[in-house]
């Protein structure tokens, strides 16, 4: 398996296996093994930990305030479409 | 008044400023040093105006970008910008065809 | 001196500090490592500004061409790398 | 059967030197006269204007005019192109009376 | 191969990005997933999760683009819908 | 071309995808398409407290584009077959975009 990053691309190829984060719309961050993945950037991840960061008005003091909530899976597919980055391991 | 093409016309502006304005209510406005057939666009001397909600506008400065095609509603080659136009109020009622649409030209010497 | 063409300016900045800027604004900050057609991109040693403020760093990042709205070199290398 | 290959939609070529106008997927709009265009619609008007948009809702269109002069519109951020000869806004159909 | 041949002249149930959920008899598609829905009614959820059930008179043309998913309805639910019961709006869908 | 031949491989399994506007659907997967357009049966929602009017729908056509996440079963995916079919597809990838470089 070439080791060298030619294309942007490749920095995924060598993350196969790894421990990847993926900065996704909708203010998600996921955090989880690489699997595969292909030129749309269509990805399967596994042990995944979901990040959802949602801003919430607080009523009284009408602040606005930083509210995370998250999910595990241990297998996923996820569409490539919704995706901004990808950070490889011992990286994050 | 004959035929142009689009690219015909973007050909033309290289080395002079164009006026980019692009999705999410940003304009940009540049001095254009090339582009490809998606429109991806090099620009020097730029200047980033982003328009706020609250009718404020973020202007920020920068030597030269590579502007992302995909990101382009329409272009305005020759003029330098919001700041060059000045704001013509045109009083027109309804887009209805009897009412004579009176536009003030203003021919600005755009070659 | 004025780059040309697209590829020009990239051949121009291979390996040279820059900032991305995406369409939702956040900004990216680092070694321009490699870009493709698509106009995705991987940058070494990158910080991820969001609405001025610093808020990560990556050794290496890989962004999705279709978020990018402009590439620009950075006018003089950020304290912190120094 | 002779193969269609490029089915034309609309044909521009109707309103060459006409007024039209182009509303854009970002809810940006403009009037102008057509003076050209390519095969994938990118288009090109003179003498154009765009009516500037409400700061607080940018998908509402004011009437203010602001003379823009020669335009090159991309194609893919093209939603309506209408004539503005026997175009006339109607009451909104979908008001709750 | 996914097709929605076998769903032609069917009772569908169709979800648009929007969130509108019409239901309909599908009298064409293409390629592209437009698809033409006739005799169309709409099922309409309010905040307080209840359904109300609005008959359209015109055919209904849906692009492909706009669509979410299109299922085949199954007619004896009818009861259910009439009993009241309850279910969360649909959201619009963010890209 | 290689997510197409994993959902393919996935046929009978029941799945659970979560779409763009946040619903929830679990249901058999019957077909799936080059778009990863996606057909389920036995639809129901996957809380269905929430939306029960998904349990009026038979069968259910999902159009590719509008998926967020496929939860997929675990015991039933060959993570080792996955890694090397995606070797391979990104090499064969490279090796045509290659190709159409040198014939521009």
């Amino acid at each position: 398996m070439n080791l060298e990053v030619k294309e942007p691309i490749d920095l995924v190829r060598l993350s196969l296996g790894e421990k990847i984060y993926i900065k996704m719309r909708g203010d998600r961050e996921l955090r989880g093994t690489l699997h595969a993945f292909d030129q749309h950037l269509n990805i399967v991840l596994s042990n995944v930990e979901e990040v959802l960061t949602v801003i919430e008005i607080d009523e009284e003091t009408n602040e606005e305030i930083m509210k995370t909530t998250r999910r595990n899976f241990e297998m996923l597919y996820i569409r490539g479409d919704g995706i901004i980055a990808i950070a490889p391991p011992k990286r994050f | 008044m004959d035929f142009v093409l689009p690219f015909e016309i973007v050909d033309k502006c290289l080395g002079s400023r164009i006026w980019i304005k692009a999705q999410k209510q940003r304009e940009v406005v540049g001095t254009l040093c090339g582009f490809d057939a998606d429109l991806n666009m090099v620009l020097s001397d730029v200047i980033e105006y982003q328009y706020k909600i609250d009718g404020s506008i973020e202007k920020t400065h920068l030597d030269e970008i590579l502007l992302n095609g995909g990101q382009i509603t329409f272009l305005v080659p020759f003029k330098n910008g919001p700041d060059e136009v000045l704001n013509k109020q045109i009083n027109q009622s309804n887009i209805s065809n009897d009412v004579n649409l009176e536009i003030e030209k203003e021919k600005s010497n755009s070659d | 001196m004025t780059s040309k063409s697209p590829s020009d300016f990239l051949k121009n900045i291979i390996g040279k500090p820059v900032i991305v800027k995406l369409t939702s604004s956040i900004e990216y900050k680092g070694i321009l490592a490699c870009l493709d057609a698509y106009m995705n991109i991987s940058l070494e040693q990158a910080e991820e500004w969001i609405e001025g403020q610093f808020k990560n760093k990556y050794a290496d990042i890989f962004i999705r061409g279709n978020n990018v709205f402009y590439v620009t070199p950075q006018k003089k290398r950020n304290l912190q790398d120094l | 059967m002779s193969r269609r290959n490029d089915f034309k939609s609309i044909d521009l070529k109707r309103y060459f030197g006409k007024k039209i106008e182009i509303k854009f997927l970002d809810g940006r709009q403009i009037v102008g006269t057509l003076t050209g265009f390519d095969k994938v619609f990118n288009i090109v008007l003179e003498e154009a204007s765009e009516y500037s948009q409400d700061p607080s809702n940018f998908f509402q269109v004011t009437d203010k005019l602001v003379y823009l002069g020669l335009v090159v519109c991309k194609s893919s951020s093209i939603c309506v192109i209408f004539p503005s000869e026997g175009t006339e806004e109607i009451a909104n159909p979908f008001e709750k009376k | 191969m996914t097709t929605l041949r076998d769903y032609v002249d069917k009772k569908v149930a169709v979800i648009s990005c929007d969130g509108r959920f019409i239901v309909g008899i599908l009298f064409g598609f293409d390629q592209a997933i437009n698809i033409i829905l006739k005799d169309c009614e709409e099922r309409i959820i309010s905040e307080d999760r209840s359904i109300k059930k609005v008959q359209l008179d015109h055919i209904e043309i849906l692009r492909g683009d706009d669509i979410v998913l299109i299922g085949e309805f199954d007619t004896n639910f009818e009861d259910q819908f009439e009993s009241g019961m309850k279910t969360d709006p649909i959201k619009p869908l963010v890209h | 071309m290689l997510f197409y031949q994993l959902f393919k491989s996935l046929i009978g399994q029941t799945i659970t995808i979560e779409l763009k506007n946040d619903i929830m659907i679990t249901g058999k997967l019957i077909s799936v398409d080059q778009f990863l357009n996606l057909k389920l049966s036995d639809v129901q929602g996957t809380d269905p407290k929430k939306n029960p009017i998904l349990s009026s729908l038979k069968t259910c056509f999902i159009r590719g584009n509008v998926i967020r996440y496929v939860l997929l079963p675990q015991d039933q995916i060959d993570t080792q077959l996955l890694k090397e079919s995606a070797i391979k597809e990104a090499a064969k990838i490279k090796e045509e975009e290659r190709k159409m470089q040198n014939r521009k």
